[in-house]
């Protein structure tokens, strides 16, 4: 076994590690920071897996900036300092674990059945390239991408204003 | 030279450089801003004050980390970790010849860009763990401010990237060493102009310090920050200031090249003509912050999203343009 | 591909230079620095007066528009990098195309200047 | 390397988001599981495109576009629980029973 | 760039004028006097509100100075006593004046001791309000209808009224009143001095 | 909409969103008395949304010395060195109010000289407190040079007025009946007596001249700064109608546009013998608020220059008994102060000492429309605005 697959094997301990984190943690903030940690795990899996330029994007835009988002939400609907013990609901613990481990079992046997001993392949990705293909082959859902932010944009900004629409326009 | 021990030296010259580079600023601030203000700035510490910052970050280091009791203490205690950590990696697309660089990445300078976001989240973090309404209120300012000046300076770089068709840091430069003109002057000189005052903006210097703003929010952020914890954030607005000024003039100046020089020997005057002109651009913008009083939050704000974003797709647009047609 | 992943080691090995920095100074502060605190001492800071509320209460629903067009324009540059590596190739195609998708962003930034949701009252 | 281990995490990653979805009381919470879910999308993606070794770069390029709508997603999603908040003075989605009133 | 005007013509005192103004003072109030160039009226408690109506509308006396109170009383605790025995009261004082020339009126107005109320100013001038609030707390007079008569200096569980005659100053125990009368002493003749100055 | 609502008991929707907006505790912020841009030790209990300041409760008395207590229980003559504590960035203005309160009480003529030498330092000290404010206001603003510029310049007007009095801050240099002769000079009752120190005139003419450079060199990097402007115009408006109300005096209520200066109108000290002009603000706001008080430098440094051209020879003291006794009377005498309207109502009933003090002074005046102005105003506002104002908690709580 290769160094580099020890270090992959530690990376994704690490992934299901502040995973888990950021669904028990009794506190809001350290949730965000747990994402934090799996996305730039994330990220370093998606180095090792040759795909540098998504490495990239997903700091640049999800630890660059939904976090920051998520961290303005959590500030904005005023999250107390420190732990918070009405986070969860804690009759559905039982019910969520017997939920989320059938899933995870489905799928592993699945996986099992299906990828036996396929093996991944390291090999440099051109950014150039992946530009060239982005503007050619996928220019339709590129263009779709500008018409679904700017969606985003109008509907989170009608949402969030201050005089919401639903007051402007269905009150009388 | 295997790869591990060349690393070893990169790394350990990087570990050298980035606090002498900080201190060496920092006199530059304390030095420029006397000059600027008709006093003589420090005079007595060690060799005619020029030790004055070294004094100064001794210190904090002998200085008691006061830890407030409401604070979300391990949010608190790291929240400096990813600003320092943020700016030192930027280190590593910073070439001072095309040889003498940590690693010219391919993707340079997006790198740059992604990793820079990080500091952000430090800088709330910092802002909310401390559990004090001036801090709270200068983290939200920060991020707020952070963000929206991120947007210009990576549009900015945008018309960089069309120009030089490559995102590696030493292919910018080799690019402009070809052009024989550096790109402020061949074309970016808008850009290099947003790209200046968005970084001002990053580094949270004046005229755009709102998020310190010490005669509103005291300290803004850094409020409840004390000892070396204080010096941290201190010494990555230094080290900061240094990465940025080095893109900058590695994008837009030319870099570690000056027209005329033989490129043969780039490996000897490469870094002091890079240093030198990080050192100028350091200059230019300390005596901005001791020349202008600071804009309010709004004004901020509004020029960051009605003037250089729109400024600068429009820059991007034009380049773009020029590059198909001509 | 072996340099490939020479990048990203030195990438690695300088953001844990960073870290190492933090840890270090830390450190060597804790070994040199006294530490006695007081109640007062570590009081919140509130301008001499015992704090008043809880820290804090909610914040500008502003910042969180902010944060959402700088969400939506940082994807935007995303798309940008790769599109400005590839100009050449794409010729006018590549440009109508970023155009459009430019164009179709400054309407959601024209829609927000419209909305005064920049406008501080 | 083989992809299994990739893909089986990417599966814990998956039910982790599930259970963080049922468990969660706060819809900022709820949120944040929902991007692990995103995320363990994505790893199979660029899992794939590994194993693939696909010149087209399929895998990549539907996690940037992945990455985007989920960005958009965050964004939205917030903005309706900042509504909400305002409306009910609460983040938690017990009390966010709309369709009683 | 210059935003300011200034003003160009150069405004001497007008003895005239201020006479004028004087004279229609005391011809509008009985109770006038004119001492040491300071004009007083005295008014009745009952009208106090309506004569800085008047004075404010009819006499353009828009600029509100200060308002306070003199605490008048034959055994006091600190400072001399008056020379001649007054009828222990407080007087309450207010000084209006106008924005256009030196013109200015103080209006007193006596009340009782045991009584220390009066109608509050502050709907007739806004500015009255932190005056009242200072003479509430030195005095412990009580201005009725004031939005919000609090302690404007002292602490909220300061007991007592400084300002009272009746009030100790805890030093002059320590050192009585009148104290080392320790005054420079002043020359015999008035001194012609020679330009050295220069 | 509030969570006291039985949701089982709401009946319609549309009555249900009626307040969309988030009902907000609004956040109470302490702004002093240990802040760095109150000017000492004010307390501002702002209630804040966001950055927008929905009411303040200024809290005083963190200063209060009970100066008009202290009063009665001094003589004449020791009231005086009160006083000048008062508002300490122009002590000497503080003198001079009173002292001429007490010599209209007692019916002394002061000597022209005396007048003179009083009219020159009061000048002097406007000078030096519109220096203080010319550096702490864009210090507050956020910028860091003018302040030592503003006190490198102050210096040398300090240092004359140490030349002549012998105190910086706290002169305690006038006398009823006149004033002191020149530090050092020795004792009052010696017949031939210096009253100005030798060179007087001559260094007094070169600071005056590097103060009218000063204000030029204000004028163009303070007030042509564009973000400066951006800051302070438009910003804080105060119309002279509320400023008349609250009894707002001195260079701000000039910058609402109010013609209203004591050096013109009153007669306590010879003003209608120079030639000024009085600098009037068209729109009230913080930077018609600098730029008034700058340009009054200028007419003070030609008010002086002007004085100490046609200085009278004559006698600095009049005749006065050794021990003062003021006979039986009220009187009320004001001044324009470099922060206003400085006014003493001296009530006396023959003693050794005043029967009561009031001391009317202009900052306490002046911040008491704080809560109106800042009423809606954004936080980095609040500071320029407190700051625009120019008060010195001294001046406040007395």
């Amino acid at each position: 076994m290769e160094a580099i697959d020890i270090f992959s094997y530690f990376l994704l301990l690490l992934l299901l590690l502040s995973g888990i984190k950021v669904v028990t943690t009794s506190n809001v903030i350290h949730a965000a920071i747990f994402l934090v940690f799996t996305l730039a795990t994330t990220a370093i899996l998606f180095i090792l897996l040759s795909a540098e330029f998504v490495a990239l994007v997903l700091v640049l835009v999800y630890i660059g900036a939904v976090i920051v988002l998520f961290l303005f939400g959590v500030m904005i609907t005023r999250a107390p300092l420190g732990p918070n013990a009405e986070l969860d609901n804690d009759q559905n613990k039982i019910f969520a674990t017997l939920i989320s481990i059938s899933i995870f079992g489905i799928f592993t046997y699945i996986l099992l059945q299906t990828f036996d001993s396929t093996v991944v392949i390291r090999e440099g990705t051109s950014t150039k390239l992946l530009g060239e293909i982005l503007l050619s082959r996928f220019v339709f859902p590129f263009e779709l991408v500008s018409f679904v932010l700017l969606g985003a944009l109008i509907g989170g900004i009608t949402l969030a204003r201050k005089d919401n629409a639903l007051m402007d326009e269905d009150q009388i | 030279m295997s790869f591990s021990s060349e690393l070893l030296i990169k790394v350990l010259v990087v570990l050298a450089t980035a606090p002498v580079m900080a201190l060496g600023l920092t006199l530059l601030e304390v030095k420029g801003s006397a000059w600027m203000q008709r006093r003589p700035g420090p005079l007595h510490v060690g060799l005619r004050g020029f030790i004055f910052p070294l004094a100064t970050a001794a210190k904090y280091f002998q200085k008691e980390t006061i830890i407030p009791k409401d604070v979300d203490e391990p949010v608190f205690k790291w929240a400096p970790a990813w600003v320092i950590a943020a700016v030192v990696g930027l280190f590593t697309i910073i070439p001072l010849s095309p040889t003498l660089v940590v690693r010219d990445l391919e993707l340079g300078v997006f790198f740059l860009l992604a990793i820079s976001s990080i500091s952000t989240i430090g800088v709330l973090t910092a802002g909310w763990s401390s559990a004090n309404k001036f801090s709270l209120m200068g983290g939200l300012r920060a991020a707020g401010q952070l963000i929206a000046y991120e947007l210009p300076l990576i549009l900015s770089v945008v018309g960089v990237v069309i120009q030089a068709e490559t995102m590696s840091t030493v292919g910018i430069v080799e690019k402009q060493i070809e052009f024989g003109f550096p790109f402020v002057i061949a074309g970016q000189g808008i850009a290099f102009i947003i790209f200046m005052i968005a970084a001002t903006a990053e580094m949270m210097r004046t005229p755009f310090d709102m998020p310190i703003g010490e005669s509103e929010l005291t300290m803004g952020f850094m409020t409840e920050y004390s000892g070396i914890r204080f010096l941290i954030f201190y010494i990555s607005e230094y080290i900061n200031l240094f990465v940025m000024c080095a893109i900058a003039s590695t994008l837009f100046l030319g870099g570690y090249h000056i027209p005329l020089l033989p490129t043969e020997w780039v490996n000897f005057y490469g870094p002091l003509v890079l240093i030198g002109k990080t050192f100028i651009l350091a200059f230019l913008l300390i005596a901005v912050r001791w020349s202008f009083p600071r804009f309010r939050e709004d004004q901020l704000q509004t020029l960051a999203w009605k003037v250089l974003i729109p400024v600068s797709l429009l820059n991007i647009m034009v380049t773009a343009i020029m590059k198909v047609v001509f | 591909m072996i340099s490939y992943f020479q990048d990203y080691v030195t990438v690695g090995a300088m953001i844990g230079l960073g870290l190492l920095l933090f840890l270090v100074f830390i450190s060597l502060s804790a070994l040199l620095s006294p530490k006695k605190p007081t109640p007062e001492k570590i009081k919140t800071y509130e301008c001499g007066v015992d704090p008043v509320g809880g820290g804090w209460s909610q914040t500008y629903v502003r910042y969180y528009i902010f944060g959402l067009l700088f969400v939506i324009f940082d994807v935007e540059a995303v798309f940008i990098f790769p599109w400005a590596l590839n100009l050449e190739n794409l010729g006018y195609f590549g440009l109508i195309e970023m155009f459009i998708f430019i164009f179709i962003l400054l309407l959601g930034l024209i829609y927000a200047i419209r909305k005064d949701v920049l406008k501080w009252e | 390397m083989s992809i299994q281990p990739i893909l089986i995490a990417a599966a814990a990653l998956f039910s982790i988001g599930i259970y963080g979805i049922l468990v969660r009381r706060n819809a900022v919470m709820v949120l944040l599981s929902i991007e692990l879910i995103l995320n363990a999308v994505n790893i199979n993606f660029v899992a794939f495109n590994a194993m693939l070794s696909d010149v087209f770069l399929n895998g990549q390029i539907f996690s940037i576009f992945i990455i985007t709508i989920a960005a958009a997603e965050v964004g939205i999603g917030l903005a309706i629980v900042l509504m909400l908040f305002r409306n009910r003075e609460t983040a938690n989605i017990n009390e966010f029973d709309l369709m009683k009133w | 760039m210059k935003i300011l005007k200034e003003s160009g013509e150069r405004k001497t005192l007008n003895q005239s004028d201020q006479n004028e103004f004087i004279n229609s003072i005391q011809s509008s109030f009985k109770n006038t006097s004119y001492n040491f160039d300071t004009l007083k009226i005295n008014v009745d408690l009952s009208s106090w509100i309506d004569t800085h109506k008047i004075l404010k509308k009819d006499f353009n006396l828009s600029f509100f100075n200060w308002l306070s109170a003199v605490d008048w009383d034959n055994e006091v605790k600190t400072g001399d006593a008056p020379k001649e025995p007054v009828t222990p009261s407080f007087e309450i004082l207010s000084c209006l004046s106008q924005t256009n020339s030196n013109n200015l009126v103080i209006s007193s107005t006596v009340i009782s001791k045991e009584n220390a109320e009066i109608e509050s100013l502050v709907d007739v001038f806004a500015g009255a309000n932190w005056h009242e609030r200072e003479a509430y707390e030195m005095f412990g007079i009580n201005f009725l209808n004031h939005p919000n008569l609090t302690k404007l200096y002292l602490p909220d569980d300061y007991e007592g009224n400084p300002l009272l005659k009746s009030f100790e100053l805890i030093s002059r125990e320590v050192k009585p009143w009148p104290g080392d009368v320790d005054v420079e002493g002043m020359p015999e003749d008035s001194i012609v001095v020679e330009e050295k100055g220069s | 909409m509030s969570q006291t609502m039985d949701p089982n008991n709401m009946p319609i929707l549309s009555e249900a969103s009626v307040s969309v907006e988030i009902e907000t505790e609004d956040m109470t912020l302490n702004i002093g008395p240990q802040h760095p841009s109150t000017h000492g030790v004010l307390r501002l209990v702002a209630k804040v949304n966001g950055e927008k300041i929905s009411s303040v409760e200024p809290v005083l008395g963190y200063m209060h010395r009970g100066y008009e207590k202290l009063a009665e229980v001094r003589t004449y003559p020791q009231v005086t060195t009160l006083v000048n504590r008062i508002d300490w960035v122009s002590g000497f203005a503080n003198e001079i109010p009173f002292i001429a309160g007490a010599e209209k009480l007692m019916e002394i003529e002061v000597p022209e000289r005396a007048q003179y030498i009083r009219l020159i330092l009061t000048e002097m000290a406007r000078i030096s407190s519109h220096f203080v404010f010319n550096g702490a206001f864009p210090l507050e603003i956020g910028a860091l040079t003018p302040i030592f510029l503003a006190m490198e310049d102050r210096e040398r007007v300090l240092d004359l007025l140490e030349s002549v009095t012998g105190g910086r801050f706290h002169p305690n240099f006038n006398r009823i009946g006149g004033v002191k002769p020149v530090a050092g000079a020795g004792p009052t009752t010696k017949k031939d007596i210096q009253d100005l120190p030798a060179g007087f005139y001559h260094d007094t003419k070169v600071a005056m001249e590097k103060v009218l450079k000063a204000v030029d060199t204000f004028e163009d990097l303070i007030g042509g700064n564009e973000v400066f402007q951006a800051r302070t115009k438009k910003v804080g408006v105060l119309t002279k109608e509320v400023a008349e109300e609250y009894g707002v005096s001195g260079p701000i209520l000039r910058a609402s546009g109010v013609e209203f200066d004591l050096r013109k109108q009153s007669d306590y000290l010879p003003y209608d013998k120079f030639d000024f002009e009085i600098p009037i603000g068209e729109n009230g706001d913080c930077f018609d608020r600098w730029s008034v008080r700058t340009s009054e430098m200028r007419e003070s440094a030609k008010i002086i220059l002007q004085a100490i051209e046609d200085m009278p020879s004559g006698p600095i003291q009049a005749k006065v008994p050794k021990v003062i006794k003021v006979p039986k009377g009220q009187t009320y005498v004001r001044a324009e102060n470099p922060k206003g309207e400085m006014g003493y109502y001296i009530i006396s009933e023959g003693g050794l000492g005043p029967y009561r003090l009031k001391i009317r002074t202009a900052s306490f005046s002046n911040i008491s429309i704080l809560p109106i102005m800042l009423e809606g105003a954004l936080l980095p506002d609040l500071i320029a605005i407190m700051g625009s104002l120019d008060f010195v908690l001294g001046d406040v709580d007395r």
